[in-house]
């Protein structure tokens, strides 16, 4: 169910250059309801200005423990005053919001392709993959190695594949080239990234493969209501908030 | 009690209070649906229609300015076909639905209107002459006080249910624009729409709407809002739905001073997205904390005391 | 080497940068002067200037709304003979002043233009057609393309100064009131001045100021300010000097993209006192970091763009 | 010199009914110009909104231990938004504003006259004038007992008179009834407080005695600049940002 929750912040530190993992005290109960890759609306803070809530995947859910995580990169106002945010203060958070990745039943190896602030959500998925018996292989794209993170984290999912634009660590290339030169084999794709990335793995394996894909638009409602952040489909538009921000493999149009 | 002292009649709308979502804001309440229960609300204003199915505008479609939004949907809709199936699923809600109509020509809104009036749960129509995101038709039947009377008037014509004129804040003389409308037979007028607004992305030099220009919409306009309510409540005797940067109990209360007799969310939905519910639920007590006993009294208030 | 990249010429103006404080929002100089050398400035907009000395409107007059401000000050200011004084305390810094001139009819521009034009320091003249806070004449000057074309040509025939005229947001059609001065001679066109607003006081029903409405300033009315610089940069080929809801270097830098060939800053001075100096100073880096060798590179630069 | 603090909060606690006291770490090169009855323009956050600074009295400067307190009562927005702020942020603060007290060289017995949050700009006034040896009788009036604060503060420097509306603390009724009812004796005032105040006051002892008083209006630019705050006097119409906002005995012409 969609709520309003008023977490507590219990971390907010920098993982990687100009990125941050924000771990919050939630509702166990409220938890229990995220898919991955599904993403939460973040109130920047109790004023008219910023007025729109922030769209942030959802890294990680600990039911147990009752904590939601989110990592983000500071790239604009909502995004620096979030990680200004102490420990103790208390953030406005609304969701869980959009279709998530579904997990695949007979998939018996999936690959997670993540490219900068794509990376954070595909770790729940892995990890209920993982859990699952799945083989899961990861790889993870950026421009140079500052901007790669979580390789450790998706390390207890199995193997990890890196690739950088400037060869600074891993393959030199994007992650399409990462992927034919370490030869990787899967049943499934699971991939979040910047769209040049989206389009590159999905010309690729349309037709070839199983696989979803996770996109981003700018968002105002965050639930279907306001038709802001459509995306051309074969099927015509669709809410990226709604009826994304994951669609299958061969959905999208791109210009 | 309170539910008494929140009732609110207009034309073709018997509200439960005053507070309803503005059209564009709320789509055709299915989303919000899952957050509460939309019986709650007195009316929703849901997006507009037009004949045909429109895609919109390219994205993006919103950009963020201070305490305020832009917005360049381009009245993307089902069209009218499918909006009446819409319309069949918020039947089973007791709430008359404001149906929000736009249209390029005015045999286009005539058409839509008259079709849109056979809807039995449609209360009102709200005639949107205001939408500054298309790029023909729209702007300047809101902007052209001939214009304006004219199609009111031809709307009028074609349907039995009360019509409400959806004014554009982007004209020197808003109350010329409200007495024109008035004159064409409107049964009211909701007001304001976005007013035409732009961003510069500095790293590409291009507008950051797809669009170039957005409507801007949010708290950075209230005051604009609440300066044309007041002298449209002045100009003309048909009753207002005020709205523009509404996110409180308070700011209804200013808007009911200015002379708005309901008003409606918009922007305040996305920050908030319980906004309509909380402020139905404050409302009474703002009412009485400033000494009045239903929303009635305050209508206009300001208008009625003496001096300066 | 900055020094160069900021230069800017235009009529009357030959300006260090192109960042200057914007009318009644920085008095004659004097108190930020304590702050800071104003030297540094391309140019001081100093305040409205009427023939008598004006006492203004009642007080309150300022109100605070979402990322914005109310203002009705009503044009106090000592008279022109007051002024003149002022101007010589001026003399001492080496930089153009732009002295804002006001009226309630056409002989009272013509009169104060044609005395203000003869004080020395004075680079140009900026004519305030569009004070939304005057009861009379001042805001019809600036909503009629007629009566401000008029007004233009009168102007341009006592002074021998360039002059600039100050466009009100206020109106249907921005570009055309732009034309109509341009065909009257202006040298150069100064945007915006405040959007009409109001605020209602819940516990005493009345307007929050005492003039009732008040101008809208400050970065809520940024995203109009350039689309409206936007639209005018099409329409003349007159400079336009651009302002409105301007807070740092990257919104001046938009503001050049839309088309204006220098800023002025008002309502930030109050937020930042400090807010023009620390423009200037940090211009040239936003410059360099989006590719620009000089501001003259950037303005109008979004219009040079191909596509959408 | 008039400039932007940038202070770090110490302290910022209730002390009365919606009544909080602040304590800031602030440059003693910089309190050093703060003369009595000066205020600070404070910016409430970094953001858009609220937009503009709040005027608010000095209460006290500590030049040795370097610390400005201001004392602010809950109102609106602003002073919420300020109520929030915790041990270790940062405050920005403009000043000093305004011109203060003047402190007469030749009174002997002074009395120090305060309604609800114009209470605060008397005790550095007080402190300065107890140090030369001049006698200082405080009169402080609120609508009820809770509204009274700083009377221990006050008690220092010499006697304290309380007048409330209700009666629950001092005389019954306003400050101008308890002056009476003690029958004090005194050379000058000083009175901040709400208008109806200050005029009564002043209608009272103008052309009777030396006196000033501290006035209150909406403001923008805090420095004399936007002509938003003026204040009418027999001299014409003068600015309380800059000419106030203390002005003598009889100065000001009341509607
Ligand atoms: C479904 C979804 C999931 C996301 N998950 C993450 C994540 O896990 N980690 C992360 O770092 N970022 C994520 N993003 C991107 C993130 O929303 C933006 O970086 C953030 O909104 C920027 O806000 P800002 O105020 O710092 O930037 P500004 O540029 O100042 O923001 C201005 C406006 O543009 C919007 N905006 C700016 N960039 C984007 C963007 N890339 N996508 C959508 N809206 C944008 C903002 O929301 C805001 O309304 C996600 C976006 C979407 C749509
Ligand atoms: C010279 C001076 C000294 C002051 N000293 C103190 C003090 O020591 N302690 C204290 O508690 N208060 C003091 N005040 C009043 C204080 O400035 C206001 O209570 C405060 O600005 C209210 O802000 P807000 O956002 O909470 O209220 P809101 O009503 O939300 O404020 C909206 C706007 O109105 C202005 N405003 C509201 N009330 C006042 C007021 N009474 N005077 C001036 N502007 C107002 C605000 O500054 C803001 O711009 C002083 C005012 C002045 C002019
Ligand atoms: C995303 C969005 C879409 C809108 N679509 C419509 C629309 O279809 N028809 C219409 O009449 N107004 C539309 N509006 C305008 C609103 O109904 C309302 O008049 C305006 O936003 C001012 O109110 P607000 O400040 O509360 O948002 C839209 C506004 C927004 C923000
Ligand atoms: C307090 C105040 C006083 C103003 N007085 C004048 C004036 O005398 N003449 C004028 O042309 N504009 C006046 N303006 C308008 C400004 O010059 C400017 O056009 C407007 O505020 C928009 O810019 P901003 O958002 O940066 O403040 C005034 C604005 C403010 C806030
Ligand atoms: S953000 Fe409103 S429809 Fe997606
Ligand atoms: S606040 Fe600007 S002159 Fe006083």
């Amino acid at each position: 169910m969609k709520r309003i929750m008023l977490c507590t912040l219990i971390e907010n530190r920098t993982i990687a250059e100009d990125t941050l993992l924000m771990v919050l005290k939630a509702d166990p109960v409220a938890l229990a309801d995220f898919e991955p890759g599904v993403f939460v609306n973040v109130r920047i803070m109790d004023s008219d200005s910023p007025l729109l809530r922030r769209p942030i995947s959802v890294h990680e859910t600990d039911i147990e423990k009752g904590m939601l995580k989110l990592i983000y990169k500071v790239v604009g106002e909502g995004t620096r005053k979030l990680s200004e945010k102490k420990t103790g203060e208390i953030v406005d958070i609304f969701g869980p919001l959009g279709t998530g990745f579904p997990i695949q039943s007979d998939a018996k190896s999936v690959i997670l392709i993540g490219g900068g602030v794509g990376i954070p959500p595909l770790y729940e998925l892995g990890k209920r993959l993982a859990e699952k018996g799945v083989t899961v292989t990861t790889v993870l794209g950026a421009r140079n190695s500052e901007g790669l993170f979580c390789l450790e984290e998706f390390g207890t999912l199995g193997r990890v594949v890196t690739a950088t634009e400037d060869g600074s660590h891993g393959v030199k290339g994007f992650v399409t080239d990462a992927i034919k030169a370490e030869d990787i084999d899967f049943d499934c794709l699971y991939a979040c990234g910047p769209k040049p990335m989206l389009k590159a793995i999905d010309i690729e394996y349309r037709g070839k493969k199983e696989g979803y894909l996770s996109f981003e638009e700018r968002m105002a409602c965050g639930i279907g209501a306001c038709y802001g952040c459509m995306t051309k489909t074969k099927d015509g538009l669709k809410r990226v908030c709604k009826d994304g921000p994951v669609f299958s493999l061969g959905e999208a149009v791109y210009e | 009690m309170s539910s008494e002292m929140l009732k609110v009649d207009l034309p073709g709308l018997s509200l439960k209070n005053p507070v309803m979502p503005a059209s564009g804001c709320f789509g055709f309440g299915k989303e919000f649906a899952e957050l509460y229960d939309l019986n709650i609300l007195g009316s929703i204003m849901v997006k507009a229609v037009t004949r045909d199915l429109r895609e919109g505008n390219q994205m993006p479609r919103l950009a963020e300015t201070p305490s305020g939004m832009l917005n360049a949907i381009g009245l993307q809709n089902p069209g009218i076909d499918g909006v009446e199936e819409e319309m069949k699923w918020l039947e089973r809600y007791d709430i008359p639905i404001i149906s929000n109509v736009a249209g390029y020509t005015e045999d286009e809104y005539a058409y839509v209107a008259e079709r849109i009036s056979k809807v039995r749960n449609v209360g009102a129509l709200e005639i949107n002459i205001s939408c500054p995101n298309v790029k023909k038709g729209g702007i300047t039947f809101g902007t052209d006080p001939d214009v304006a009377y004219s199609l009111t008037k031809r709307i009028k014509e074609v349907t039995g249910k009360p019509i409400y004129m959806k004014l554009s804040p982007n004209v020197t003389d808003i109350a010329a624009m409200a007495r024109a409308v008035e004159s064409g037979g409107a049964d009211g007028i909701t007001m304001i729409n976005t007013l035409v607004g732009m961003r510069l992305d500095l790293a590409t030099g291009r507008p950051v709407l797809a669009n170039g220009t957005g409507g801007l919409s949010g708290p950075a306009v209230k005051p604009v809002a609440v300066r044309m309510v007041y002298e449209v409540y002045k100009a003309v005797k048909i009753p207002i739905i005020g709205m523009g940067g509404i996110r409180n109990a308070e700011d209804v209360l200013e808007f009911l001073y200015a002379g708005a007799s309901a008003v409606a969310v918009g922007t305040a939905n996305f920050v908030n997205p319980f906004v309509c519910r909380d402020i139905i639920e404050e409302l009474p007590g703002v009412l009485r904390k400033y000494g009045f006993s239903s929303v009635k009294d305050a209508v206009g208030y300001s208008h009625r005391l003496g001096g300066r």
